[in-house]
């Protein structure tokens, strides 16, 4: 196993595992400060309703409160949060922004929305004292229901606005119309498609300490995102950015919502720090996570394909609903998403998608690992499954009908993707993928001899393959800088956050590869606002993308620089110059330099620096691809149900992807494991529960199921690698691609092994009482049929 | 100000005396009061196992566990698998090996509850690692790595 | 969370109407009534803790309102309770039919709201509470209607 | 979510122990393994005044014979009664079924009395007590009394147990002749509570008839339910297919299942039937054939 260098696509063991390994690794709630004080917020008990009044008097009268504050004592720091994403420019798009605030003023609209902020001594006390607040509410009828919330007479969310209809979006390619009057066949169904919370295993938290001496507020924040965290709190606290540091230490799992800003927390403690001149902590529990942090939901497709009768889809119209939550400040990003997926790596001449964003009495929806692609590729993957069974052709033989031919690309889908750029699929080869998947699962073989051997035993069996496209790797930027120091030591910098994805060994890779250094002498730091100024953050993956670009850029031009100088101090042309091994070394002399010591000369103590050129081995460099790259992949399942207890056996899971050059297979392996079994989580296992008055009834790890060792399958992997043409090395983004075909795949088989029942999934997540439900009705149908056929 | 209870507890070989509150969690007594923040708490309803520590050589979820409940007991976190220095024991070193660890929060519970099953099962089969580890939940991973660690560790730690 | 059914008084309508209506028999009746007095007609309020098993903080100030009274046949009972657990507001619709013997059926529909905390977490446990409760109510009903009666 | 303040007892003799239960009475709870007691203290559904922690009871912690006997000491763990080999010996019905409860983490701390007291109809040990007839032996200050484990059940997380008393030990039969039996639970993930289950302990008479069937059955109502209809099904019949099938269809009669997020009454109906077939098709192999290690 080669393990570099050269580093690129090799795998290369962490650099970041001996801290995380040995327990030293700082994460948020790790922090420690003297004088620290403890934080816990009174939330809303109910979904929907209006704040009378808030009574703070016992709570501040217990011993070891030090400060409880309402809505009322912000003063001006009190508004509404900003439009983070505003929606991209579709013409007759409508969108209505309406974000969160700090502390409830005068409604509440989720169960879980911050009332009053308590700061005691520890957290044990602030937790009494939230008994201690006494909140006057009068309850609003709730809206959860999405096709509910928009009729007439229902309760308004945001009273300024006519109704709960956050946005309205129409996004059309071709002209429908022309694909349903040629079609000879046209497969409509009702899809529902519900996912859940990302649920990392650590929560959310924020330490936060104002050093009144130096006037500077340091932040630990368990964010994807610090730099725009310090500009928003810098511009909200009157700062200048140089006086606020953000530092996202070790991350336990961001998934997508630790990235939302701002947070009613991430905005409160800063501001009370400041006015206490006191350290401040809080950290989320688990309860508090079902509530505080944001979540992806449901959305209600009604969707049509149009083929002709031998299985080449004409078209698609999809119009669906979409669960925005009890306010917007994430825009369109997931629906667009859903939009765009859909679409896959399929030839649809004629699209139209229409959503409608609703607000619900329900916590906030922003992206969760997939953002919406994979409300996408179920309704696509489900139609095309249902029409091939109606037209009698294989699945994935119709699959291999419509796919994308590599002569077609770059291909324009003519509709706008969430980055506000047109969807341009960059580069794709997708039918030697899919033959692929289907030769590694033994297609053939499983239909032909398996399946009919099992079935004659009695044995429901089933097999799935699902096709996705998903674009990764989107701007606006990222920036890095490299710096060669006396000691031989690289530091690398960069803006975006880690959450367990290996930024520190990736990014060395690419470093020590340009320099000829050993990955292990190259430190990266991410996620500290004091060490880069300038960047986005870490989502939609496109960490190594646009990071990794950035980190190779700044390379390059250091070691432009390391030739220039070491060609003078070695007296020969660069041509002749080699880095190998830390050094620059003469080709064919004994002739060479370390690093270190060019690194030292580059800073000269006597002398003097040309000018116009920079002391040092160092250089900074930005990256932002003006569209997002395609990557793409295949999965395949086989699965077996016992359908007495309905419950689901997955025997094999298969991964065939292409995201094009990989830089550490090991480490693109670990992401699509790892998306593989949060695909099943929300396929079997996840449900976010909500009665109809907007009660979350699962609002912990007993009633929220995350799979665990005994419930995901070893996962088998295969890579292509058809290279972006967007960057330099070629990368796409791998981050969400384990997650995003799942529950296609899973509703695929679950209907093939039950197909002696006529069983039809249109709805995920399924469970085990769903399925026996579907069985039941299944035999109940098979029943009457043959009744029926008897008594001809 | 609620009554405090002396307490003389061994971790990881060093002999602490504590005064405690009654309701004061093992959980909250490790990272807080004796600063060894390598043990993390991940839900502290005693279902994802990031808390798991050994009491008396046994994994246990310390956030379901008083500290005063402690008192005479020998407990040893993440903080004393390996000697003082930063060198890895051979299940740490098989799961940087295997790629086991993503963002690492979950990790010190399943190096604690992994290093008992070890000793106790030296060399399990597959199915058997994977019940074991079904009591520690990851996000990040998939469990795939993490079973392929264990079984470089069982590997290396033969004779 | 919905909790129908029906069950039999021995005793006469009247009685068992004139029992619904008495404060003091509600509080003995009620599971883990501590106090329940008559603020207006047909207002009550009282704090009732709900003890089931690990579950032994739930405690709720409560207000009960009897409405839509047509006697001795039928009327409905609101009750919201606030604690620190979380809420309850819940709506009972109550017929009573006198049969020879005399032996009242009570028929009773109920649509209980459950909020907050308690929502979240006990959900495992809501429909066997509200069926466990609802039983110890109706048989410690009876029980005293019994006595009245013996007396 | 940390728990509400509480005044802390350790006594280190039962007698101490049993004064300080009934000196506070239901303002007291007591403290064994506390793997239930204290997520719902984190959770601060339950806030007791006063707890008093048993884990100093190292006299409560044993399995050894006696004259009716294997008697388990409430305190016991139940790892160790999974360890033990005189169990796996004399009680295989429980050595099989201790890998369903929880996970190791949390039978390291989770005690045998402690969950037999706590009662949870979806628990595995009260149904699997109810199938091997146990008997539950209840101290208080100065005074004690057995009950048997078709009175010791209640209700919903309700037992015989008074505010002052405590289950110090639990009796479990000597095994009789041609004895079998099985443990089958449906939960939607390893360890989870069960959406349904079934404790079966059944013996054979000399001709191969069924001479007596306990099926005890978890979360199908507010406490472990012996299937009484599905027992008279089965006696004096030769376990055939068609018995079985009869017995485990007139389980549905016994039992009366809530509907959750997780499972519907209806569905958890079905599972009884279903794993009440499965298990009571394993204990009769096992019967007839003496061995247990099918």
């Amino acid at each position: 196993m080669p393990v570099g260098p050269p580093y690129l696509s090799a795998r290369v063991l962490r650099n970041e595992d001996a801290r995380l390994l040995t327990g030293r690794a700082l994460f948020v709630d790790d922090v420690q400060l003297p004088g620290m004080l403890h934080v816990a917020f009174v939330r809303s008990d109910y979904a929907h309703g209006r704040l009378k009044s808030v009574d703070t008097s016992a709570a501040l009268a217990r011993p070891g409160v030090v400060a409880v504050y309402t809505a009322a004592d912000l003063g001006t720091f009190w508004k509404p949060g900003p439009l983070l994403v505003p929606p991209p420019p579709i013409s007759g798009l409508v969108f209505h922004a309406c974000t969160q605030v700090p502390l409830a003023k005068d409604k509440v609209r989720h169960v879980g929305e911050p009332i009053a902020m308590i700061v005691a001594d520890s957290r044990y006390i602030a937790e009494d004292a939230i008994r201690d607040v006494i909140v006057e509410i009068e309850p609003l009828d709730a809206v959860v229901n999405l096709e509910k919330a928009l009729l007439p007479g229902a309760p308004i969310i945001h009273e300024h606005l006519a109704s709960n209809a956050a946005a309205h979006v129409v996004q059309r390619k071709g002209d429908y119309a022309v694909a349903r009057g040629k079609a000879d066949l046209i497969v409509s169904r009702r899809f529902l498609y519900d996912r859940g919370a990302s649920a990392p295993i650590e929560n959310r938290a924020v330490a936060v300490e104002w050093d009144p001496r130096a006037e500077e507020l340091t932040i630990w924040d368990t964010t994807q995102a610090p730099i725009p965290i310090r500009n928003g709190l810098a511009k909200m606290l009157g700062l200048l950015e140089s006086q606020v540091n953000v530092i996202a230490p070790f991350v336990g799992g961001g998934f997508g919502p630790k990235i939302m800003m701002f947070y009613p927390e991430e905005q409160l403690l800063p501001w009370a720090a400041m006015r206490l001149r006191r350290p401040l902590k809080w950290t989320e529990d688990r309860q508090e996570n079902f509530y505080a942090t944001t979540q992806e939901r449901g959305q209600v497709h009604d969707a049509e394909m149009a083929l002709t009768k031998d299985g080449k889809v004409l078209g698609v119209r999809d119009i669906f609903l979409f669960d925005t939550g009890a306010y917007d400040p994430y825009g369109l990003t997931i629906p667009i998403n859903t939009q765009c997926t859909l679409l896959g790596p399929y030839e649809i001449e004629h699209y139209e998608s229409e959503f409608t964003a609703v607000f619900t009495n329900k916590t906030i929806v922003t992206p969760v690992r997939g953002a919406g692609r994979q409300h996408g590729v179920f309704v696509s993957e489900r139609l095309l499954d249902l029409s091939a069974r109606q037209l009698g052709i294989d699945p994935v033989e119709i699959r291999k009908r419509n796919l994308l031919r590599p002569d077609q690309f770059p291909h324009n889908h003519d509709i706008m993707f969430q980055d506000s750029a047109p969807l341009i699929y960059d580069s794709g080869d997708y039918l030697p993928t899919l033959e692929k998947a289907a030769e590694l699962i033994g297609y053939d073989e499983f239909r032909r001899d398996a399946q009919p051997r099992l079935r004659r035993e009695g044995r429901h069996v089933g097999i799935g393959i699902a096709c996705y496209v998903e674009g990764t790797g989107i701007g606006p930027y990222e920036g890095a800088r490299v710096t060669v120091e006396p000691s031989g030591k690289v530091r690398v910098a960069t803006g975006v956050g880690t959450q367990g994805q290996g930024h520190m060994t990736v990014f060395a890779q690419l470093v020590a590869d340009a320099l000829g250094v050993s990955v292990e002498d190259v430190r990266v730091v991410t996620g500290d606002t004091r060490e880069f100024h300038w960047g986005t953050g870490t989502f939609a993956s496109r960490g190594a993308v646009v990071a990794g670009s950035a980190c190779h850029a700044a390379a390059m031009l250091v070691r432009e620089k390391i030739l220039t100088l070491a060609s003078t101090v070695l007296e020969a042309p660069k041509e002749t110059l080699d880095l190998k091994g830390g050094r620059v070394l003469v080709r064919g002399t004994d002739r060479a330099i370390a690093l270190g010591e060019l690194a030292a000369q580059a800073n000269p103590l006597r002398g003097a620096v040309i000018p116009g050129t920079e002391p040092g081995l160092e250089s900074t460099a930005y990256f932002g691809p003006d569209r997002g790259s395609t990557a793409s992949g295949v999965h395949a399942i086989i699965l077996e149900i016992d359908v007495d207890t309905a419950t689901v056996n997955i025997k094999r899971y298969l991964v065939a992807h292409d995201c094009g050059t990989i830089i550490n297979p090991l480490i693109v392996e670990g992401q699509i494991h790892g998306g593989v079994a949060q695909g099943i989580g929300n396929a079997f296992y996840e449900q976010l529960h909500y009665d109809e008055q907007g009660q979350l009834m699962n609002a912990s790890f007993m009633d929220y199921l995350i799979p665990t060792a005994t419930d995901v399958p070893p996962i088998e992997t295969w890579h292509r690698e058809t290279r972006s043409p967007f960057n330099p090395i070629g990368l796409k983004g791998v981050g969400e691609a384990g997650c995003i075909p799942t529950g296609a795949l899973f509703a695929q088989a679950v209907e093939d092994a039950l197909a002696d029942l006529g069983v039809e999934i249109t709805e995920i997540p399924l469970s085990p009482n769903r399925l026996f439900e579907l069985i039941d009705a299944g035999r109940a149908a098979r029943a009457a049929r043959e009744a029926g056929a008897s008594a001809k | 100000m609620p009554s405090r209870i002396s307490i003389a507890t061994t971790v990881n070989g060093t002999r602490y005396v504590r005064d405690v509150e009654a309701r004061l969690l093992l959980s909250d007594f490790i990272r807080q009061d004796l600063a060894l923040t390598g043990t993390h708490v991940g839900c502290e309803h005693g279902v994802c196992g990031a808390c798991t520590v050994l009491v008396d050589g046994e994994p246990v979820r310390s956030c379901i566990m008083l500290a005063v409940q402690a008192d005479g007991h020998e407990i040893q976190t993440i903080e004393g698998l390996s000697g003082t220095s930063d060198e890895l024991n051979p299940l740490q070193t098989a799961f940087r090996a295997a790629h086991g660890l993503q963002c690492g929060f979950c990790t010190p519970g399943f190096l604690m509850t992994l290093t008992a099953f070890l000793r106790d099962t030296p060399a399990p089969s597959d199915d058997e690692i994977r019940e074991a580890l079904s009591g520690n939940l990851c996000r990040c991973t998939g469990y795939h790595h993490i079973v392929e660690a264990v079984k470089l560790a069982c590997r290396s730690a033969l004779p | 969370m919905i909790l129908n059914g029906t069950f039999t008084f021995n005793g006469p309508r009247a009685a068992v109407w004139d029992l619904l209506q008495d404060p003091t028999v509600l509080a003995k009746a009620l599971p883990g009534t501590k106090t329940l007095t008559r603020t207006s007609e047909d207002h009550y309020e009282g704090v009732m803790k709900v003890s089931v098993g690990p579950m032994t903080a739930a405690e709720f100030k409560v207000k009960v309102l009897l409405k839509d009274k047509i006697e001795p046949e039928k009327f409905a009972m609101h009750i919201d309770g606030k604690g620190g657990v979380g809420f309850t507001s819940g709506i009972a619709t109550i017929t009573l039919e006198e049969f020879p013997g005399p032996v009242t059926l009570m028929n009773y529909t109920s649509d209980v709201q459950i909020g907050g905390r308690i929502a979240g977490v006990g959900q495992r446990l809501l429909e066997s509470v509200g069926k466990m409760m609802t039983k110890q109510a109706l048989d410690a009903l009876n029980h005293e209607l019994q006595s009245r009666l013996k007396t | 979510m940390k728990p509400a303040v509480f005044d802390y007892y350790r006594p280190h003799s039962l007698e101490q122990a049993l004064s300080l239960l009934g000196e506070h009475g239901s303002d007291a709870k007591p403290l064994a393994g506390g793997q239930s007691l204290i997520p719902a203290m984190n959770f601060r559904l339950a806030a007791p005044a006063v707890l008093v922690d048993l884990n100093a009871l190292g006299e409560l912690a044993y399995i050894k014979d006696s004259s009716h006997g294997l008697a388990v000491g409430g305190m016991t763990r139940q790892r160790a009664v999974e360890r033990s080999g005189v169990i796996a010996e004399r009680a295989p019905l429980v050595t099989d079924t201790m890998p369903f409860i929880a996970h190791p983490a949390i039978r390291n701390r989770g005690t045998f009395g402690g969950s037999l007291a706590h009662a949870d109809p979806a628990a595995e040990l009260p149904a699997v007590m109810m199938a091997l007839n146990a008997r539950f032996v209840i101290r208080r200050s100065g005074g004690s009394r057995t009950v048997g484990a078709d009175d010791f059940f209640v209700g919903l997380f309700t037992t015989v147990l008074q505010p002052g008393e405590l289950l110090t030990e639990i009796v479990i039969p000597d095994r009789p002749a041609r004895a079998g039996h099985a443990f089958q639970e449906m939960s939607r993930r390893h360890g989870d509570f069960a959406l349904a289950g079934v404790a079966v302990f059944v013996t054979l008479d000399a001709h191969g008839r069924c001479a007596t069937a306990r099926i005890a059955l978890l979360s199908v109502g507010d406490r472990p339910i012996l299937a009484k209809d599905a027992d008279a099904v089965l006696l004096g019949q030769t376990p055939s297919s068609e018995a079985i099938m009869a017995a485990a269809d007139a389980v549905a009669g016994d039992i009366d299942p809530s509907s959750d997020i997780h499972a519907s009454a209806k569905y958890r109906r079905h599972l009884a039937v279903v794993l009440t077939r499965r298990a009571l098709t394993l204990a009769f192999e096992r019967a007839g054939t003496g061995d247990q290690a099918l």
